[in-house]
This record gives C-alpha cells, sequence and structure tokens, in this order.
C-alpha cells in the first residue's frame, strides 16, 4: 500500500491562497487506509480551510469530495461538474493521483494536499512502515523475506554495519536493523548459510535511475 | 402464566439481596423481595464513594435499583417483614408482614408538594440522624422506589389526629390514610437471607458526649454531595472545616465482646481520609490502627497511594481514650505506640471506625428459623458451602455469613442465587418481554470453563446441576489444581477429602466434559455464541466446542523466592512442605524445639504491591497445629501486619493464648537467616517493641510465599481480556461486578481474579455459574443498542473498524468484506468517527445528524455577540 | 615472496612481525600543516598512519590528498575510503589515482551513516557496500579489470584493509561477516576499538576456529582515553562499542585521569598482544595524536622494524 | 450597540458518568452557566475531529469534551480516544491561531455534580476572558 501524510497546513495555506474556489478532492484507497486522504480527512481540512479563511475575512467556497482511485483516469470523469466549477483542486491523493488528474484535467490547476511517503504496512492502527522501495529487482528470496535495500539505512546488501546494536540500526535505538532481522530468520530457517556469499552489485538501472520505467504487455494491450 | 409455587424469597433489599433478585430473575425465576424499610438499597446508597476505585455508589447502580423494581421477575415488598416461615425446602409457607406506605406509588410523580407542607420535622435517619426530614419523604431524590411514604410514627395525622395536609396538597390523590397493616401469604421454594449488617454502636469513647465525635457512617454522609452538608468537610459543631482529623480503628471490633475483625474499617478509613485530604490538602489525616488490614485486590495500593500520594498519616497504636480541651470542641486523644510509650494529640474531629455485626432482626429471624449461628451470631457456613445455612433451602449472603465488603457481599448474593437455583424444587418462571429488544438467535447452552482447580469443578458442577453441558478444560493430567496440596480451611475443615468428593462428582458427571492436558488455542464468537477449539496435547487433532459462556478459573501460582536461603537448606520451607511434613512426618515435628514463621515473602513489596491475603491465617493455622503436636515448641510469627480479617481473627486470639510470639518487621528490616556449618538455622530480626536485635535459633522455618499470578497471557490475548497491574484478570467493575469480564458472556473466578481462600474462591464459583445461568437460560441472544452498520459501496476494506473497535465487533471476511456482529456491537461509535471513507454508519449517531445538532445549538447565541 | 603491494605495512606483516598503525586526520580546512605535523610526530613510531575519510560523516580534507602530504614525509600512509560518498564510477576513478601517487594501503568502509555528521540531510550513495568494495579492488588488483569487465592499463598494487566490529550485534554473525570479508578480497583487518578484552578473546577463538587468522592480519583497535566524560561518552553514544562499567569507574576515580587512560589503553595492548592470530595494533587517539609515541614507547614496541625498500614496488 | 460578551460554548457529553453528573446538577439544582450547551454523544470517543472542526467552524466560542474517569469508559477505550484526538486538534488549533485553551477535555465520575458545574464556570471564564472566537471578530469586519 502507498502510504501519504498529509502536507503542513501552513504549506497548503500557501499553494491555495490565490484560489478562492476550491475543490479538496479525496482518495478512497490507499491513502485513505492511511489517514491521509480519504473523506474523513478531506472534511477535516476543508474545515480548516475555511475557518482559515473566514479569520482573514476572505470568501472561500469549497467543495468536498472523495473518489475511489485518483491513478485510474476513469474514475476522474465522475468529478467533471465539480473540477469545472473550481478554480483549484486540492488532491488529496497519492503523487500518482495528483499527476493522473492534471494529465485528465490539463486545463486546471491541480495541487497535492499531501506527501507521497513511502510503500509500507500498518504496523499497527495509526502506525505505518516502509517496506519496498520498489527498486524492480526483488532480492528477497535471498534476505529471507526482507528488504536490506528498504529497510537498511544504507541499503547494504552485505550488512550489517559495525553500527547494529541489540537488533537496532544505529540511526535509532527505534529503527530495527534489518540485517539482524534478516540473520534471525534464515537462522530460524536453517538458511544462515546463504549469508555466505558475499551479495553481488546491484543493477540499479532497473529502479528507476535508469529513467522513467513502464511496462508493456503486448498480450494485454489493445 | 405462570405458578408462584417455588418462588425464591429474598430477604433483605440492600446491595446483596438486589443482586441476588437480579440474578435470578435474569435467569427466570421468580422472586420476591422483602424489604423492612421503604427503600431499597441498604446501607450502601448512604456511601459517598466506594474503595478502591472510588466511584459513586448510587450512580453505579440506579440502574440496578430501577431494574430491580420494574422486573417482570420481580416482586418487591418494602415496608414488609417475615413474620412466619413454616414447611421445609422446596415447600416454604412464607407469611410476610406488609406496612402501609400510605403513598400510592403509582401515583406519586414524586414532585414533593406533600414534604414541603409537611409540618412535622423529623430527624433524618438516612443522613445518620444529621439534618431533618418531614413524616412524608423520600429518602433521596432518585430512591427506590420513587415514590413517597408516610412515617406513621411521626406523621400528625397520626399522632395527634386530624392533619390532612398533605393529602390535600398532593394534586395526584396518591394518598389513602386508610391503607392498613396486611399479611401476604407466599409459597417459596429456596430462601436468601440477604440481611446485612449493623454498626456497632459504640459505648466508650464518649460518642454522644461530643458532637465532634462522629461515626464512620454519619462521616459518610457528611462528605456526600447529597448529604445534609452538601459534599462539604465540615464538622458538626461549628460547621467550620476541620484541619485536623483523626480516624480511630477497631471500634467495635477485636475486642472481648467482638472476637472477630469487621474486615472493611481499614479500607473505609483509609478511603475517607484520603478522600479528605483530597478536597484539602492541608488537612491533617491520622488513622489510628493496630494492623492495617487491606488484603483486598488492588487495596494494598490504595493504601499505599493514600500514605505516600495523599499524605495521610497511619500511627501504629492503642488509643487509650479521647477527652474534651477545655474551652474548645476540640478533642484530645490519648495513645500508646508500639513502644508503649504515650502520647497525646489535639484534633478538631474524630471519626470512629465501627465494627460490623449481625443485625438484630435478622438474628431473632434465624433462630427463629433454626439455622446455626456462631458465637458472634453470625451464620455457621462451611468454607466448601459458603453460603448454605444449616437449614436446607435457607442460604443467606452478604454481612450476616461474616463481615464482608460490597464486592464480597455481591459475590456471595450471586453464588446465593446459584445455590438456590441448585434446590430443584424452584420452577422456572419464564417470563420475558423480549419485544422491545432486537434478537438474534437461540444462545448455545453450553458452558466452558477453563481450569480444573476447586473453583473451575465447583462452576461446572453448579452449570451441570442446573442442566447445563459444561465442558472443562484443564492444562495438567489431574483435577484440582494447588488445593490438592492444601490440608485444612481455617475452620479446620478437611480440604483433602473436599477435594477428592468434588474430583469423584465432577468426573461422573453425565454433562461434565473434562479435557485434561488441553489448552484454548481459538476463540470466537459473543456471548450465547462462541465457538472455541481446543488443542489437546495427547492429540494432534484439535477439538471445536461450542457454548454460550466462558468461565476463566485458571488460578495462580506460587512465588518461588530465593530468599532466606529457601532451595538451600531443606530446613526452610514452603507452606505446601509444611502441610505435607504435618501429614507425613509429625516425629519430626515432634523432635522440633523451634519453629519460625516468615510472612509476606514476595508479597507487599515494591515488585508485587499487593497482599496474598492468605498467608496470615495460614501461617497461624499451621502454627497451631504445629502446637497440638508438640506444645512445647517455641514458635515464632514474623509478620507486617496481621490480616486475619474476618472470623479469621479467632485464630489469632487462640494463637496469642497458646504462647505463639508476635514479632513485627518493616520492610526496611527484614528477618536474616544465617545457617551454621551444621546447617543450623538462626534468624536474626529487629524488635520493635523492646527496640533491638533479636536471635532465634530455630530447627525450621516456613516462608508464607506471595500468590502471583499465573501465566495467562495467551488466554488474554485469545478472549482479548484485561489484566490489571498486577497480572490478575481485570474484572467489569471491582466493586459491582467482581465476577463478569467487560466482554458479555465470560466470567471470572478464583485466584485468577486475585489472591483469596478457598471459600472465596468456592462462591465466586458459583457466582459466576449463576451470571452464566443468565445468558443461557435465555430464549434467544439479545441485545437493546443500535448497532453499527457499513455502507459497502464507500469501504474500502481498510480495517480501521476491525483495529479499533473495543469490542472486536467487526469481522473482516476473507474476501475483504466486512462484518458488524451485531450482538458484539454495543454501539459506542467510535468506528464510526474513525472511519476513513465514511462507509461506517450509527443510525442514531450519524454524523451529519450531529453536526446540525451543533449548528442548531449554536444558532440562537449568535445574538449575544452583536 | 610475492607481494602484493610491497608496501611497508605488507611486508611487516607478511614478515610476521607485530605491527603499529594510528589515525591521523585530515583538518576542516586547507592548510596542509596539521598532516604534516602530525606525520612528523608519529613516523618514527609506526608502520603506517589511516587517514580518514570524511570521518563520522564530517566534511574534512579528502584522505587521498591526506595520503598524498603523508607520501611526501616518507610516512606511509594507508587511505581509508568510504562508500557513503561516491557511486562505483567515483571509487574506481580515485583508486586510479591513488595507486598512481604511490599509495599502496586502502582501508574499505562503509561510512558513518550521513545522519550523524554535519550534513545530516545529505543523500547517502551506498550504491555498493564495503564488501563489494573489496571485491571491486581486488578485481582491479588481481584481473586489472573495472567493474564493468573493462581491462584496466598498468598495475593496481593495492594491499586492501577492511574492519570488523567484534562488538556490534549479532556477536556470532561477526565472524562470518570477517570469512565474508576475508573472501572479498580483505589482507588485513583493523577492528574497532577494543576495551572489553574478555569479548575481544571470545571472538578471537571463533575466528583462529575458522581459520581466519591464517587467511588475514588482525590489528586490534586501541583507543586512549583521555577523560572520564570521554568514556561515558563511548559507552552511552556510540553504536557497536562495549565500554565496561568497571573501565569507566576507574576513569572516574583516577586522580590523573589522562595518565589512567594511558594506563587502561597499555594493559589493553599488553593482553591482546599474548591473543594468538592478533599481528598489531592500531591506535586511534582521536585529537590525542601526542599520546601515541609514549605508548608504543610503553608497550615495548618500539623500535619499529626498519624495512629495506620504503614504500612502492 | 454591543452587549457583554457571552462566550458559548459547546459540550459533547459521554451519556454515561458525565451526563449523569450534568443530570445530577439539573436536579440538585445547582447552577451553571447557560453558555454552555451539551449535545449527547453515546460515548465521549464517538467525537470525532471533524465534530469539534465544525463545532468551531459554526461559531462556538469553545468546546469541551466530557469523557467518563481513566479506565471507567463504558466502551472500554473511548475516553482515551478521546484524549488522543483534543490532544491532535489542539495542533491544528495552533495552526489555525485559534487559542488552543478553547478546547478542553474533562473526565467525571458519575456522581460530580458540584465539580461538572465548577469546571463549567471554569470554562466559561476562560473562554470569556478569550474572547469572541477570531472566526466571528475578523468575520464582522466584512
Amino acid at each position: 500500500m502507498i502510504v501519504g501524510q498529509q502536507k503542513d497546513f501552513d504549506e497548503i495555506k500557501k499553494m491555495i491562497s490565490a484560489y478562492s474556489r476550491i475543490l479538496v478532492l479525496g482518495c478512497q484507497t490507499c491513502v485513505a487506509i492511511s489517514f491521509a486522504g480519504g473523506m474523513r480527512e478531506v472534511e477535516i481540512l476543508a474545515s480548516m480551510i475555511r475557518m482559515d479563511r473566514k479569520m482573514a475575512g476572505q470568501d472561500v467556497e469549497i467543495k468536498e469530495e472523495a473518489i475511489l482511485r485518483q491513478c485510474d483516469f476513469e474514475f476522474l470523469d465522475s468529478v467533471k461538474d465539480l473540477v469545472a466549477g473550481c478554480d483549484v483542486v486540492l488532491s488529496l491523493a497519492c503523487g500518482i493521483g495528483v499527476q493522473a488528474m492534471a494529465e485528465r484535467y490539463p486545463d486546471k490547476v491541480i495541487l497535492p494536499g499531501l506527501n507521497t511517503t513511502f510503500m509500507g504496512v500498518t504496523e499497527e492502527m495509526g502506525i505505518w512502515s516502509e517496506r519496498c522501495a520498489g527498486c524492480g529487482d526483488c532480492i528477497l528470496d535471498k534476505t529471507g523475506g526482507l528488504c536490506p535495500i528498504a529497510r537498511c539505512s544504507k541499503g547494504l546488501l552485505n550488512g550489517p554495519c559495525g553500527g547494529s546494536v541489540n537488533g537496532k540500526c544505529e540511526i535509532s535505538p527505534d529503527v530495527d536493523c534489518v540485517w539482524q532481522l534478516i540473520i534471525d530468520r534464515l537462522k530460524a530457517l536453517n538458511q544462515l548459510e546463504k549469508l555466505e556469499e558475499i551479495f553481488p552489485i546491484k543493477d540499479w538501472s532497473v529502479s528507476g535511475h535508469g529513467g522513467t520505467r513502464k511496462i508493456v504487455r503486448e498480450d494485454l494491450t489493445a | 402464566m405462570f405458578s408462584n409455587f417455588g418462588s425464591i424469597l429474598v430477604v433483605g433489599g440492600g446491595i446483596a439481596g438486589i443482586q441476588a433478585c437480579l440474578d435470578l430473575a435474569d435467569s427466570g425465576y421468580f422472586v420476591y423481595l422483602v424489604e423492612k424499610s421503604a427503600f431499597i438499597g441498604g446501607k450502601t446508597a448512604q456511601l459517598d464513594k466506594t474503595y478502591p476505585v472510588n466511584d459513586c455508589p448510587f450512580c453505579i447502580r440506579y440502574n440496578e435499583h430501577m431494574e430491580c423494581a420494574s422486573h417482570t421477575n420481580i416482586e418487591v415488598l418494602t415496608l414488609s417483614e417475615v413474620k412466619d416461615i413454616k414447611g421445609g425446602s422446596g415447600n416454604f409457607k412464607a407469611t410476610i408482614i406488609q406496612r402501609p406506605r400510605y403513598v400510592d406509588i403509582d401515583r406519586c410523580t414524586t414532585c414533593g408538594l406533600c414534604a414541603e407542607k409537611c409540618p412535622a420535622k423529623v430527624n433524618d435517619e438516612f443522613n445518620e440522624g444529621m439534618g431533618k426530614r418531614k413524616a412524608i419523604y423520600l429518602e433521596y431524590s432518585r430512591a427506590v422506589p420513587n415514590g413517597y411514604v408516610i412515617d406513621k410514627k411521626n406523621c400528625l395525622h397520626f399522632t395527634e389526629e386530624g392533619c390532612n395536609i398533605c393529602r390535600e396538597a398532593c394534586n395526584e390523590k396518591a394518598i389513602d390514610f386508610d391503607k392498613k397493616e396486611k399479611d401476604i401469604t407466599l409459597n417459596i421454594g429456596s430462601i436468601i437471607l440477604a440481611t446485612g449488617f449493623d454498626s456497632v454502636i459504640p459505648s466508650y469513647y464518649d460518642y454522644d458526649k461530643f458532637s465532634n465525635v462522629i461515626t464512620s457512617m454519619e462521616f459518610e454522609r457528611i462528605m456526600s454531595l447529597h448529604g445534609p452538608c452538601g459534599g462539604h468537610l465540615i464538622r458538626p459543631s461549628d460547621r467550620k472545616e476541620p484541619k485536623n482529623i483523626a480516624w480511630l480503628q477497631c471500634i467495635g471490633s477485636r475486642d472481648i465482646q467482638h472476637n472477630y475483625c469487621s474486615t472493611v474499617c481499614c479500607m473505609y478509613a483509609v478511603k475517607q481520609a484520603s478522600l479528605a485530604k483530597q478536597s484539602n490538602r492541608m488537612l491533617n489525616a491520622a488513622i489510628f490502627f493496630m494492623d492495617m488490614r487491606v488484603c483486598g485486590k488492588d487495596y494494598e495500593r490504595y493504601y499505599n497511594r493514600a500514605k505516600d500520594e495523599d499524605d495521610v498519616r497511619f500511627v501504629r497504636s492503642r488509643v487509650h481514650n479521647v477527652f474534651p480541651v477545655d474551652g474548645t470542641n476540640d478533642l484530645l486523644i490519648r495513645y500508646a505506640d508500639e513502644q508503649g510509650k504515650i502520647s497525646e494529640e489535639i484534633y478538631d474531629m474524630v471519626v470512629l471506625s465501627l465494627g460490623l455485626e449481625p443485625s438484630q432482626d435478622a438474628v431473632k429471624l434465624a433462630r427463629g428459623l433454626g439455622i446455626g449461628l456462631d458465637k458472634n451470631n453470625f451464620i455457621e457456613t462451611s468454607s466448601f458451602a459458603p453460603v448454605n445455612t444449616s437449614v436446607p433451602g435457607i442460604y443467606a449472603c452478604g454481612a450476616f455469613n461474616a463481615p464482608k465488603d460490597i464486592s464480597e457481599s455481591i459475590t456471595e448474593a450471586s453464588a446465593a442465587a446459584c445455590a438456590s437455583l441448585l434446590n430443584m424444587a424452584v420452577s422456572k418462571a419464564a417470563l420475558y418481554d423480549e419485544s422491545l429488544e432486537k434478537t438474534w438467535q437461540k444462545p448455545v447452552s453450553t458452558g466452558l470453563v477453563v481450569g480444573g482447580g476447586v473453583t473451575g469443578m465447583v462452576s461446572c458442577l453448579c452449570l451441570a446441576d442446573q442442566g447445563y453441558k459444561a465442558y472443562l478444560i484443564e492444562k495438567t493430567d489431574k483435577l484440582g489444581g494447588h488445593a490438592l496440596k492444601l490440608r485444612k480451611t481455617f475452620k479446620g475443615e478437611d480440604v483433602t477429602s473436599y477435594v477428592k468428593e468434588l474430583i469423584d462428582k465432577v468426573e461422573n458427571h453425565p454433562l461434565i466434559d473434562v479435557c485434561f492436558n488441553s489448552e484454548v488455542k481459538h476463540t470466537d464468537g459473543y456471548a450465547g455464541n462462541f465457538s472455541t477449539r481446543i488443542a489437546i496435547s495427547s492429540s494432534t487433532e484439535t477439538k471445536k466446542i461450542k457454548h454460550g459462556i466462558t468461565i476463566m478459573s485458571t488460578g495462580a501460582d506460587f512465588f518461588r523466592t530465593s530468599e532466606y536461603l529457601y532451595g538451600k537448606n531443606p530446613r526452610v520451607l514452603s507452606w505446601f512442605q509444611l502441610d505435607k511434613m504435618l501429614d507425613e512426618k509429625p516425629n519430626e515435628i515432634k523432635k522440633a524445639n523451634a519453629w519460625v514463621f516468615i510472612l509476606c515473602v514476595g508479597s507487599r513489596e515494591p515488585e508485587r504491591p499487593y497482599c496474598s491475603k492468605i498467608c496470615c491465617s495460614n501461617a497461624i493455622q499451621n502454627a497451631l497445629e504445629l502446637k497440638k503436636v508438640n506444645p512445647d515448641m517455641e514458635i515464632y510469627v514474623l509478620y507486617r501486619d496481621m490480616r486475619t480479617y474476618g472470623l479469621r481473627e479467632g485464630l489469632y486470639t487462640d494463637a496469642q493464648d497458646k504462647g505463639i510470639v508476635f514479632i513485627r518487621y518493616k520492610l526496611d528490616g527484614k528477618p536474616e537467616v544465617e545457617e551454621d556449618r551444621d546447617g543450623r538455622l538462626k534468624v536474626r530480626i529487629f524488635d520493635n517493641i523492646l527496640g533491638e536485635d533479636l536471635i532465634i535459633q530455630t530447627d525450621f522455618i516456613t516462608l508464607q510465599t506471595a500468590i502471583v499470578p499465573g501465566n495467562h497471557d495467551n488466554l488474554a490475548k485469545l478472549f482479548n481480556l484485561p489484566v490489571n497491574q498486577d497480572g490478575f484478570f481485570k474484572e467489569a467493575h471491582q466493586k459491582f461486578r467482581p465476577v463478569e469480564f467487560f466482554a458479555k458472556g465470560i466470567y471470572l473466578a478464583g485466584l485468577v481474579h486475585s489472591p483469596k481462600p478457598i471459600d472465596e474462591a468456592i462462591s465466586q464459583a458459583q457466582a459466576a455459574a449463576a451470571k452464566a445461568v443468565t445468558v443461557l437460560s435465555k430464549e434467544y441472544i439479545t441485545t437493546s443498542n443500535e448497532v453499527a452498520s457499513i455502507d459497502l459501496k464507500l469501504c474500502v476494506a481498510c480495517l480501521t473498524c476491525a483495529r479499533i473497535c473495543p469490542f472486536g465487533a467487526v469481522i473482516i471476511t476473507g474476501m475483504g468484506e466486512p462484518y458488524v456482529e451485531p450482538a458484539k456491537c454495543r454501539g459506542c461509535g467510535i468506528c464510526v468517527v474513525e472511519c476513513p471513507t465514511r462507509a461506517m454508519v450509527l443510525e442514531h449517531f450519524k454524523n451529519d445528524s450531529i453536526l446540525t445538532k451543533c449548528k442548531a445549538l449554536l444558532e440562537p447565541f449568535m445574538g449575544y455577540v452583536q | 615472496m610475492i607481494m602484493k603491494s610491497g608496501s611497508n605495512l605488507e611486508k611487516i606483516l607478511s614478515g610476521g612481525q607485530f605491527s603499529v598503525t594510528a589515525e591521523c586526520g585530515p583538518p576542516k580546512g586547507t592548510s596542509a600543516k596539521v598532516i604534516q605535523r602530525k606525520g612528523e610526530l608519529l613516523k618514527s613510531y609506526c608502520d603506517a598512519l589511516n587517514v580518514t575519510d570524511n570521518q563520522t560523516a564530517i566534511v574534512r580534507m579528502s584522505s587521498l590528498s591526506g595520503c598524498v602530504f603523508l607520501k611526501q614525509l616518507n610516512v606511509e600512509p594507508v587511505m581509508q575510503m568510504v562508500v557513503r560518498d561516491r557511486n562505483r564510477l567515483a571509487i574506481q576513478s580515485d583508486i586510479l589515482g591513488a595507486v598512481a601517487l604511490g599509495i599502496r594501503n586502502v582501508l574499505c568502509l562503509s561510512g558513518d551513516h550521513q545522519k550523524f555528521g554535519n550534513h545530516p540531510t545529505a543523500k547517502g550513495v551506498y550504491d555498493i557496500d564495503s564488501m563489494q568494495l573489496l571485491q571491486t579492488l581486488k578485481q582491479m588488483r588481481d584481473e586489472k579489470k573495472f567493474l564493468s569487465g573493462d581491462d584496466i592499463s598498468g598495475e593496481v598494487p593495492l594491499f586492501l584493509g577492511a574492519a570488523a566490529n567484534p562488538f556490534a550485534d549479532p556477536f556470532e554473525f561477526r565472524v562470518t561477516r570477517l570469512a565474508k570479508k576475508i573472501k572479498a578480497g580483505a589482507d588485513f583487518i583493523q577492528t574497532q576499538a577494543i576495551f572489553d578484552v574478555p569479548k575481544f578473546i571470545r571472538w578471537m577463538d571463533m575466528v583462529r576456529e575458522r581459520g581466519l587468522d591464517q587467511k588475514v592480519h588482525i590489528l586490534a583497535g586501541v583507543i586512549p582515553v583521555k577523560s572520564v566524560g570521554m568514556a561515558r561518552y563511548m559507552r552511552n553514544n556510540v553504536s557497536g562499542l562495549s565500554v565496561p562499567e568497571e573501565l569507566v569507574d576507574r576513569m572516574a576515580d583516577a586522580k590523573d585521569a589522562k595518565e589512567e587512560g594511558v594506563k587502561i589503553c597499555l594493559e589493553i595492548i599488553e593482553q591482546i598482544k599474548e591473543i594468538k592470530g592478533i599481528h598489531g595494533v592500531h591506535i586511534m587517539a582521536v585529537v590525542w595524536e601526542d599520546i601515541v609515541p609514549g605508548i608504543v614507547e610503553k608497550a615495548g614496541l618500539m623500535p619499529r622494524p626498519a624495512v629495506s625498500d620504503q614504500a612502492g614496488i | 450597540m454591543k452587549g457583554k460578551f457571552e462566550p458559548l460554548i459547546l459540550a459533547f457529553c459521554c451519556n454515561y458518568c458525565p451526563s449523569c453528573s450534568a443530570d445530577l446538577a439539573k436536579s440538585a439544582k445547582l447552577q451553571y452557566p447557560p453558555n454552555i450547551r451539551i449535545i449527547k454523544v453515546p460515548c465521549i470517543g464517538a467525537v470525532g475531529i471533524i465534530h469539534i472542526l465544525k463545532a468551531l467552524e459554526n461559531g462556538a466560542d469553545g468546546v469541551c469534551l466530557m469523557g467518563c474517569l481513566e479506565g471507567k469508559c463504558e466502551y472500554s477505550t473511548g475516553n482515551f480516544r478521546a484524549m488522543k484526538r483534543v490532544q491532535y486538534v489542539k495542533k491544528l488549533l495552533g495552526k489555525l491561531s485559534i487559542e488552543k485553551e478553547r478546547l478542553e477535555l474533562y473526565n467525571f465520575a458519575a456522581a460530580e455534580a458540584y465539580r461538572f458545574c465548577k469546571l463549567a464556570r471554569e470554562v466559561t471564564e476562560t473562554v470569556r476572558t478569550l474572547g469572541p472566537t477570531p472566526l466571528k471578530i475578523n468575520n464582522s469586519k466584512i
């Protein structure tokens, strides 16, 4: 799941300062689940903006809406009229949704209301953490299902570095040393010998360092 | 229609009586509640707050009072007394005499006009005589039954002929002076005595002479918001706020006339003193006591808080007398401290912590019924049948059995309800009005009991004897638990043969299925419909059990100490080892010259700040046994506070008479145990009274080790049950719902709740079974709240509702579709506000409607600003 | 004997002699003086000096230039290189330059996380890791090939070093990781500073058990502690360092903390020397380089062996 | 003519203990300021961030949440969640430069009629001192 976090209100305020008819548009999938962009957050943000404008003695007209996914063009059509009726869309979708909106409505200013933070899991209610960096070349088979690229602060492939203490990373005692976890897991699986081998240098070209990635499945295309 | 034949008669409308009525009525039986006064609620209703939670008892119990008065299966007879009972178990004929109320309850709207006009002023006994009421009165605004009553003794209509002022004032025409006393005859199957207690009326300390010497109950009324002082702490003589208050303990307890401890006074004094301190930080509050007996669940913490946070002063002493201070209304207290040094201190106000004794009317009634009473007039009961009297079919609960506090009285009330149902002669009323409630399905009429100790076995038998199938899950290969290691109860009853008999009954009961070597692996469902998977260690397969209720009775463990050379020297024994020795090696005991008992081993320590409750009594009981075997033996008991509460005080006085030496030690001056080269033991202890170190050469040492919570983390997780700071299970309400969990349909009993002796564990087991029957006996699983629902069009299966619901009422299916379990949802709305896509709805609490309400409330006020 | 690099350090170690190295941090500025002064000071007491590479992620003069200044003084440098700040292209090109400038010893490190330095918002590169850095340099030396497989013209005579931390977790895996580093190409190892000698001995037992001491030269790291404050700081704040409580107590109780610090350091060296498989000591006298000559002398490690052909092949 | 400022405070009141206290206050004929307007909710945990914001947006000078005592929630965790939410909304109010003191959470036992009245007076006084909600002042300029 894509995890997002709403931008600081001051930043949003500055972004929308020139506009008086605003559509706050939520996305009801990933970022709703991470409490950054669902209808609940749309209502809260809209109320905040209204109060802020009221205090500044400025008029504002805010429409609140949320659609299932802002990353699919078909869904975007349902808000056609709402978009037409506003000066600006404050999108509470991830970066994908914001760009999809901008692509679908090229004449409209689409602003991002949140930061797309990472791909991760809900550890528990209210706590999310990163799991995958989308590097394009999965190595989880070799590391016991734990990703050192997303979860080691240095992205080491042959860890742990000397900063690993009590299973925690040197950058913070709140961060698990993923290499410790990898070792524990492989030990439990009786596969510790996997780590005897030196991990080869990684091909980063498929991870986005080789340019924007695209997948084409000929069998599915029109 | 139903026949009243085989109904149950509950005598006494206090907290225990009400509880017994409700449990019986909820299980489908018809109950008559006979209450002497005009209102139910008893002494509890007079209390300001209750320890150890500081809740207002009246607020919390109000619903129960109302329910009792309006339940279709309960008939409340106020102003009534038992005149006569004939017949025997299953076929009693009771004659009740009911005095007239003179006010028609159905008409009275409690408008209060009558009392306003009534010319007769009377001392208000509800307020302990402080303040006045009229001859027509309501005890307090929400008293139940909620209608006025005329106090004939003081009413001018009767005393001076002809006063009709109230009758004329009443718009509802509710007053009728012509009503006559009447006899009511009832056919009764079982009788429960819940007559409560009277406070001991002190004849010393000049209670009557000095206005600023008050009783503990008077103090409760002073502190009560609805009391005569409106909750302001003032002293009677000049209505000024006192600066110094002293509490004197054991007034009418632990003396020659009362060879027992009243059990509750220490805690209520601690409560009163700390509440007083909380209302006025500058107050000097001192409690003069002999032993601080705070041995219930969380009581020690409460006491520690009073001492450490509220700064209540605790003075270990004997008070000689209270004198007036000339020219003031102050009082001088002369007392001797532990070393015998006499001191004097002046106080503005003195509170006498009065002891409890059985009420005189009740004693008379019991004697008339031929019920056996002990020398203090408490009902004689067995530890193994704690609510049975000597007369079959008659049960007793609450303070008539022994002095006890609210939660234990409530437990016993439920236990008595359970016991009276086992008396097969009572017939079911089966009268429900379920038209107002939503119904779902029939409950599964099977119980699951986890833990096969005495508690679990008793619960099982209670269920099975009432015709419900019961599964008993035991993790070991035999039943009995820790009780197998015990010899005798404090009353001297033989535990070993009792447990043997119990095991026999359980194992041979056709409705009980005992699963040995088994544990719970998974559980699901709600009250009336649980489904639990059991793993049996001998088999790879798991067993699935469908059940309507669950009782947790997994017991506790014993602290394994490394102090005092335990485990190093074979002559340092645990109490079980001593029990065993008494049975098996009396000759070794005969040879011993000296024996030392060390109490509070592992209990009341910083890492375990609770009292294990049973160790003091057990130590003395065993010490007396040793004396029996070897009367010449020197026996020393090293203790911190001697907590022989209730009737156990008799053991203590007996031990003192037999020359057993008691030496008190402090936490920072623990005894030291050494062994010489030959393994001989030496105990060094500082004697507070002598003010010097004593060295005791001894042959044996027995350690009274703490009771510690068992390993029930897994059960807690599986059943989503809370655990308190000490690691014991946490019940729904410490005072008023002692054997229930917050989650409906799951109950707890025995040591899993807190440390306790076998009699209290058994009464909890019976109480839990009584609660369980209220669910099992239902025709339908019901709930009366609105439940949350989900707009599936908006739901993205984010799991928030499932994660946040405190009751686990939302289930997400494998396909990602959420479902609200109606019987589990309590309609709190917590999920509704957090649902990120606004898919969750609660009909009576719709988001839109609350926002509209919010707007509407704010609208008319706009005018103020302009 | 065929030398891999012919460096002074390599000669001493392969000659079976106990070596002494020390640390020499470059300045946060452009003056060569600092490094020259340290070089002069330590010259006759050490076999080689490590020049750190943006140590603790704080920007300093480059390790390469520090090494060059030392060479000018006829002091043998060990160039430290971290993978935090360079991708695989920069690494390889820096190595070519270093070899050309006569540098023969390279210590391959991953580097402290940028979070701890003076540019905490920097992007850490970590294109390859320290293990892979060793592999890369070994390949450049032995096969004369870049990572891409392209040929390198000329020789790449390098003596490759790596770090090992016997005190970080997981303890057991630390020896495995050492074995991996040896496999990847490490010729010598400089360990994290040792205060907890018993734990170090346990680690060395495991090292010998796997025969790793036969395959690599292990130089034990030591830090002379200057004050009780420093001891406490290291105990509390430095990840992967084990500072026993009694050591802190000794520093706290000492009349003269510096003297006590040196005494402790000497005691540790004394014990380390006795451990089978330890071929030298690496003294990290952070901002207290002046004390190094004294320590070397008192530890009985003087005079340093003369090596016939100073540096280079 | 501008009259004396009378603050308007919206109180979300849990149906259990706090409501009991409020009702008790009423039945005991204790006085508390009319400035407090009570909305009863099934549990204080059912009051969302949006409810608090909407109350302020609609012109409340102050908002208070009244829940049961810690550990005494009828629904186990409702008051705890309310506490966390109030902390969160206070942060939001900081962003809007609205005084955080306009929002407060109180925990009640069931029979604290006196405390209920006392707090009602205190809240009213606090908000009175803070003056009208900034939403009204600035809004009246246009």
